[in-house]
């Protein structure tokens, strides 16, 4: 190579990044000292490199100074290595010359003492100059991208996203676990603070999807394999049997009242339980797609046992009168089995949603244990025109004098039910306290009933929602700002015999309160899904410590997670309102679709290859690779890496036993130098 | 300028999981001790064992290497691969009169800051502890003696006067390492 | 009408005093409350108490020393720990209120003929001479100390106790009573050196 | 089975009724108990309030008894007992300063506290080491009929009790339905029972120990069992008191190793119901076939 010919010329920047490095790194002792190593040409210190004005520096020294080598001292290479790769390449250089030191995330931010932070920073420099000596010009790899998406989840998230993308023009997946879309939103009786019924915007939306030429939607499915790379996924897609050939049913539901059950009596979980449903059924009016399920478990056709494969045994027991009301439409079949389908898309949009807490998980609050105890998933449903009781309120126990149901005529509401607390949930569920109000509101309107909401704080932060707080004020509703220690049955006073009795310190009052109630409702909080876990691995995400789905920045990259073209919307992210979920699901979106009209993804050029005349043919490397890159040359007993397969992850290199593999922008005498770097100070 | 002693401490981080974990440590200003350096690598699976004990023979007091937590390796599993490596380094390392305190492997997700500061600051004071490693002295210290020896060797040759055929068997050697 | 100046200045703080009792041994949760008010809520005594035990817990705080140690609270809990459990944030309360509780004591800032405070001295007074406690006699002492009168109150507990069984005026003792003593001056001894 | 007993002050005083039960029924289950050498005092709730060093201090006194013992496990009845030796064990793990404040006063005697003895409740051994089969097949009288208000009063349970749960104990309720007895559900069984408030300040103590005694009654329960011989005393002797302030509130509180004397078909001198002061219904006549057994 010619390049080592070449003399040296390294150009070093240390930048101050405002105070935030300059604060506690001498910024100018760090250039005094890199400026004596060999090889350097120049240092300098600037107040902000990542500047216009910075990167234009870097191009013009590179010009005047006979540049070849660039280093900058700043901030993580994971924020801006790309930046000052880019004003390398303009200046002239390949960007491939560039190495970038982490002197804030990594020093000033985190450390005390000047001192011993700007003695750091020197190491840390010096290391980076010995380092980038080694480098050598690279080219990086355009891969093109294939333009479908996938979108799993067909809450409000997946449903935005995947429209979004559709009316684009891209052609989009839309996997969904239930048997129809909709997700939490489906089950709410109006939405905070507009009180605009969920049903009225959200149905249109749910049925454009259903009809839209350009998405593939696939309902009671399971992603269940994911593979390759940004732009070049290949997934597999359960479809889970429901025993209705999709295409044939029209949804005239004729079935349901046909089936031998006479009487519903299945949980539903749709409606939180509070209803039942027949083992042939849809989960509510408006799913889409309008297609109904049958539920293997309790269909008497399936009452005897599974087949080795795990589908259940058809059986000849039920008289199947759902199949003669079915007619020549023919769309039941009871043989169907679960399907594996292959997709190739170059975009995966995760929009896996949350789940409620178990309520039960606080013994105090008496869920399970007192039967007019709710949830508040519960309430949606109950004061829903289209829940089990036709939006009526009605207590689950206790009737009136003429055998009647009983309405209550006092409710008490109590936010952040396992939310805010270290035992269960230490995050802020944020919707809670919206919805609780909304709730509050809703059952004043049903009932009349007196109104108590319990807090520990209103948080209130959103358009109108303020507003909405005052409205409720008005409306008369009791706020009293204490977390409820117990909800138990038994009286101390008259008034509190057959009541449920809350107990509670005001804490504005400054005075400990026995509030008896009819009806308890529990707002509980939002946890991630429980298997979060498996689905953060099948895509190769990362959760927080609570569970949440990790963005990869949490401003600058909500959306992103640290594998490339993977995307996050909604609740799967962490708790968030319908507005927050629909903007970062457009966001998702919008992120995918640059990739697909850019049409490719550069490749970082960091992928091994095997020096030919140095490889023993031991074959130790070959089983370590995890995409089976390695491949092995029988005849000249040499093994060679595909490079299109190889992800740069650098693990045969540390194997090999002759140093026969090299990475790229990882190379041994990199990391050795580098090492010898760090060390270099006392 | 008598600045006290404290451990040098070169790190090895995978660029998805420990690196930006230590950058999440930034972000959230957590503290720890200023005596770690971090180098930087795709995966932990890369860390060749030679990086460790070059490390060590060049005066670092301690290494340490972080990745991914096992199943959430970006590229499925460097991370046991590293972990093998590790184990069977740590041994060779007992042979060699090396404390295995001083290499430690640990697994930090992106999500914990906290851990980087802690095990950090653990591992610094662990080794504050144990007292310096001193390869770089050790070795001077033992090419010096080779070399008394070899002298030593060479003037009693000249004093015994030519050897009519061989050279006397060695001596038992005076200093024996361990 | 008697008013009373509610007021508090800075110069009423005891500057450090909550610092101080978060470096306790199970008081370190207390900086995390968030004021919520459970442990009033679950709190049986909660009713009878002078500042509710969140606001004992804002005041330890917000070192308002002098009110914390002179409120009715910390003698009214009876160590039955329904707060710690239910605590969203794992506040050891129960153990912040035995800190606060040795705190009055060595200061001797307890009401005058207050019992509670007295049963603790001479429980400990009891276990440091025998070893043991023998309830009949730790009783009658308390009462002695108090409120002499109401003894006569407890005549009629006695009589019954005595018709079951279950009176005794025997003081029961531990047969190595030097060697608790020899711990407990050790412990005195660690403590003194600690703080000097 | 071998435990180390440690029966506290007041099994030895006013709630003597409780070791004069538990013994028995225990021997009688099989399980051998080896009174604790030289016991002291474990300083119960009252020492915390004066010095937590000392407090400590002499609670492990008695666990490095129990160590030199050689016996792993030890058995405390008392609720009192139960928590504050639970408490050494976790303030020795948790703070080395108090651990070695400790270990430094019981060197002085040539004690040693490792914290290897599990502290354990009667209640979990009998349901985690002897099991409830075991218990039912000594059950020759079932105590059918018999309606019990289980109480666990607060200590057992809280806060460092692992064998159950702290809001919603059933290890009791399982062990009294093992005997035959019908369980009373009622929300107050975790409850404050006032202690030793009861003594120092009744007006507040003894309202809590009303409010028990006046619910069980309502829900329709014969008696209380419980765990404690604080419990029992304040349930129990106090009753003139209660009754003079607020109204006659008259069930028997007896402990539940009373009640598995009872359903076992021990004499009665091993299952003391004299002890009470408001007398227990007499049980049902036996069924012939268990009298015949006997």
């Amino acid at each position: 190579m010619s390049a080592k010919k070449e003399e040296l010329r390294i150009g070093f920047y240390v930048c101050h990044c405002g105070h935030n490095i300059a604060s506690m790194v001498d910024c100018v002792a760090v250039a005094r000292s890199v400026e004596k190593l060999p090889g350097v040409a120049l240092a300098r210190d600037y107040k902000y490199m990542c500047s216009d004005p910075g990167q234009v520096l870097i191009q013009q020294d590179i010009r005047e100074h006979k540049l070849n080598r660039i280093v900058v001292a700043s901030c993580s290479p994971l924020l801006h290595e790309h930046t000052f790769r880019g004003a390398t390449e303009a200046g002239g250089l390949n960007p491939f010359y560039f190495h970038m030191v982490n002197i804030r995330e990594h020093d000033s931010w985190v450390h005390t003492d000047r001192q011993e932070a700007t003695e750091k920073a020197k190491a840390l420099a010096e290391a980076a100059i010995r380092r980038v000596a080694h480098h050598k010009a690279l080219e990086i790899k355009k891969v093109p991208i294939h333009p479908d998406v996938l979108v799993v989840g067909g809450g409000i998230a997946g449903i935005h996203a995947a429209m979004t993308l559709a009316n684009a023009g891209k052609k989009v997946y839309l996997v969904e676990r239930e048997p129809s879309i909709g997700g939490h939103m489906a089950k709410f009786d109006k939405t905070f603070p507009t009180l605009d019924c969920a049903a009225c915007i959200l149905t249109p939306k749910m049925s454009e999807v259903g009809s839209h030429p350009n998405i593939t939607l696939w309902t009671y499915s399971d992603v269940t394999k994911v593979d390759g790379y940004v732009g070049n996924y290949t997934v597999q897609v359960k479809r889970k049997a429901r025993y209705i050939i999709e295409d044939l049913c029209t949804g005239c539901q004729d079935c349901i009242p046909n089936c031998v059950f006479k009487e519903p009596k299945f949980t539903d979980d749709f409606n939180e339980g509070l209803g039942k449903r027949k083992p042939v059924y849809i989960p509510f009016p408006q799913a889409t797609p309008q297609v109904v399920v049958i539920d293997p478990e309790v269909c008497l056709n399936f009452k005897r046992g599974k087949n080795p494969d795990g589908s259940p045994i058809v059986s000849d027991k039920c008289k199947k009168t759902c199949v003669e009301a079915c007619g020549e439409k023919n769309a039941i079949d009871f043989t169907q089995k679960d399907e594996l389908k292959e997709i190739k898309v170059g975009n995966i949009i995760v929009c896996t949603g949350f789940k409620t807490f178990d309520a039960g998980r606080v013994p105090a609050y008496g869920y399970g244990t007192y039967k007019n105890v709710y949830t508040s998933l519960e309430i949606e449903r109950l004061v829903n025109a289209s829940g089990p009781t036709g939006g009526e309120v009605i207590l689950r126990e206790g009737k009136n004098p003429d055998g009647s149901p009983k309405t209550p005529k006092s409710i008490g509401i109590i936010h952040c039910v396992g939310s805010r607390d270290k035992k269960t949930n230490i995050w802020c569920s944020r919707v809670c306290c919206m919805y609780s109000m909304k709730l509050a509101h809703l059952l004043k309107e049903h009932t009349d009933a007196e109104l108590y909401n319990f807090y520990i704080d209103m948080r209130t932060p959103g358009k109108g929602y303020e507003e909405f707080y005052n409205k409720l004020l008005e409306e008369g509703t009791h706020f009293i700002r204490g977390r409820v220690g117990e909800v138990t049955d038994w009286a101390m006073t008259p008034e509190e015999e057959g009541k449920l009795v809350i107990r509670v310190e005001d804490t504005l009052a400054g005075v400990v309160r026995r509030i008896p109630v009819d009806m308890v409702v529990l707002a509980t909080g939002l946890e991630p899904q429980a298997d979060a876990g498996d689905v953060r691995r099948l895509f190769n995400m990362s959760c927080g410590g609570d569970g949440w789905f990790l963005e990869r920045h949490p401003k600058l990259a909500p959306v992103n997670t640290f594998t490339d073209g993977v995307f996050l919307a909604g609740c799967c992210q962490g708790p968030k309102d319908i507005p927050d979920t629909v903007a970062q699901a457009g966001a998702a979106a919008a992120e995918a679709m640059v990739l697909i009209d850019r049409g490719y993804v550069e490749q970082e050029p960091n992928t091994a290859f095997i020096l030919d005349q140095e490889c023993s043919g031991c074959k130790s490397c070959i089983p370590l690779c995890p995409y089976t890159a390695i491949l092995f040359d029988e005849e000249r007993k040499k093994a060679y890496i595909n490079e299109a397969l190889c992800k740069g992850c650098g693990t045969c290199v540390g194997a090999c036993p002759s140093s026969s593999i090299v990475q790229n922008l990882f190379e041994d005498s990199e990391i050795f130098s580098e090492i010898e770097g760090v060390l270099s100070y006392d | 300028m008598t600045k006290p002693w404290t451990p040098r401490i070169v790190a090895f981080f995978c660029n998805w999981c420990t690196y930006t974990a230590a950058d999440l440590a930034g972000v959230s200003r957590l503290k720890y001790a200023s005596n770690v350096r971090v180098i930087r690598l795709m995966c932990s699976g890369r860390v060749d064992p030679q990086f460790i004990l070059d490390a060590l023979a060049r005066g670092a007091d301690g290494v340490l290497i972080g990745g991914c937590h096992p199943g959430d390796c970006h590229y499925v599993e460097g991370n046991y691969k590293m972990l093998r490596r590790f184990e069977l380094l740590k041994r060779m390392l007992v042979d060699f009169g090396i404390e295995p305190q001083r290499v430690r492997l640990e697994w930090i997700s992106a999500a914990e800051g906290e851990k980087v500061k802690t095990v950090i600051n653990e591992m610094t004071q662990q080794l504050q502890a144990l007292g310096p490693l001193g390869m770089p002295q050790k070795f001077t210290a033992w090419d010096q003696e080779l070399e008394h020896l070899a002298q030593a060797v060479q003037a009693r040759d000249a004093a015994a006067g030519p050897c009519p055929t061989h050279a006397a068997p060695s001596p038992t050697p005076e200093v024996v390492h361990v | 009408m008697d008013i009373k100046r509610t007021i508090k200045y800075e110069a009423d703080r005891v500057s450090g005093f909550g610092r101080e009792v978060m470096a306790v041994p199970g008081c370190e949760a207390l900086e995390h409350c968030i004021q919520c008010g459970t442990c009033s809520g679950v709190c049986p005594l909660s009713i009878y108490m002078d500042y509710t035990p969140r606001q004992v817990m804002e005041l330890v705080r917000s070192d308002f020393k002098n009110e914390v140690l002179q409120s009715h609270t910390i003698w009214l809990c009876a160590s039955c720990y329904a707060c710690t459990t239910e605590c969203p944030r794992q506040i050891r309360i129960t153990d912040i209120m035995y800190e606060l509780k040795q705190r009055a004591i060595k200061e001797k800032v307890y009401p005058k003929r207050f019992p509670i405070p007295v049963l603790a001295e001479e429980f400990t007074k009891m276990v440091h001479d025998y070893g043991r406690i023998s309830e009949t006699w730790l009783v009658s002492k308390m009462y002695l100390r108090t409120n002499p009168v109401a003894a006569l109150g407890m005549a009629g507990l006695g009589m019954n106790l005595m018709k079951t069984g279950r009176f005794s005026l025997k003081q029961d003792k531990i047969e190595r009573r030097s060697e608790l003593a020899r711990i407990m001056e050790s412990v005195d001894q660690q403590n003194q050196k600690a703080q000097a | 089975m071998k435990y180390a007993y440690f029966p506290g002050c007041s099994l030895k005083g006013t709630g003597k009724a409780y070791e004069e039960s538990l013994l028995p029924v225990m021997k009688h289950l099989g399980v051998e108990m080896q009174e604790l050498d030289d016991w002291n005092c474990c300083g119960a709730t009252a020492y915390m309030a004066v010095d937590e060093g000392k407090a400590c201090a002499a609670a492990a006194r008695n666990l490095a008894i129990a160590e030199k013992s050689g016996l792993q496990q030890v058995l405390a009845p008392c609720s009192a007992c139960y928590l504050v030796l639970n408490k050494t064990q976790h303030y020795l793990h948790e703070y080395p300063g108090m651990r070695q404040t400790v270990a430094r006063a019981l060197e002085t005697v040539g004690l040693r506290c490792e914290g290897t003895s599990a502290v354990r409740h009667p209640l979990d051994i009998l349901l985690n080491d002897i099991g409830l089969e075991a218990v039912k097949q000594k059950v020759t009288r079932p105590l059918k009929g018999l309606k019990v208000a289980p109480y666990y009063g607060c200590q057992i349970v809280r806060p460092y009790a692992t064998f159950d749960d702290q809001t919603n104990p059933t290890t009791m309720d399982r062990l009294l339905e093992a005997l035959g007895a019908t369980v009373v559900k009622w929300p107050l069984k975790t409850k404050c029972c006032g202690g030793s408030l009861t003594g120092t300040l009744p007006e507040a103590g003894l309202r809590l120990s009303y409010i028990l005694l006046k619910e069980a009654i309502k829900r329709g329960a014969d008696v209380i069992a419980t765990v404690c011989p604080l419990c029992q005393f304040n349930l129990d002797a106090y009753h003139p008191k209660i009754s003079a302030r607020w109204e006659p509130v008259p069930i028997p509180t007896v402990y539940f190793s009373q009640l598995m004397g009872l359903a076992f078909g021990l004499p009665d001198n091993q299952v003391v119901l004299h002890r009470g002061m408001i007398p227990m219904k007499p049980l049902a006549a036996p069924a012939p076939a268990a009298a015949a057994a006997r």
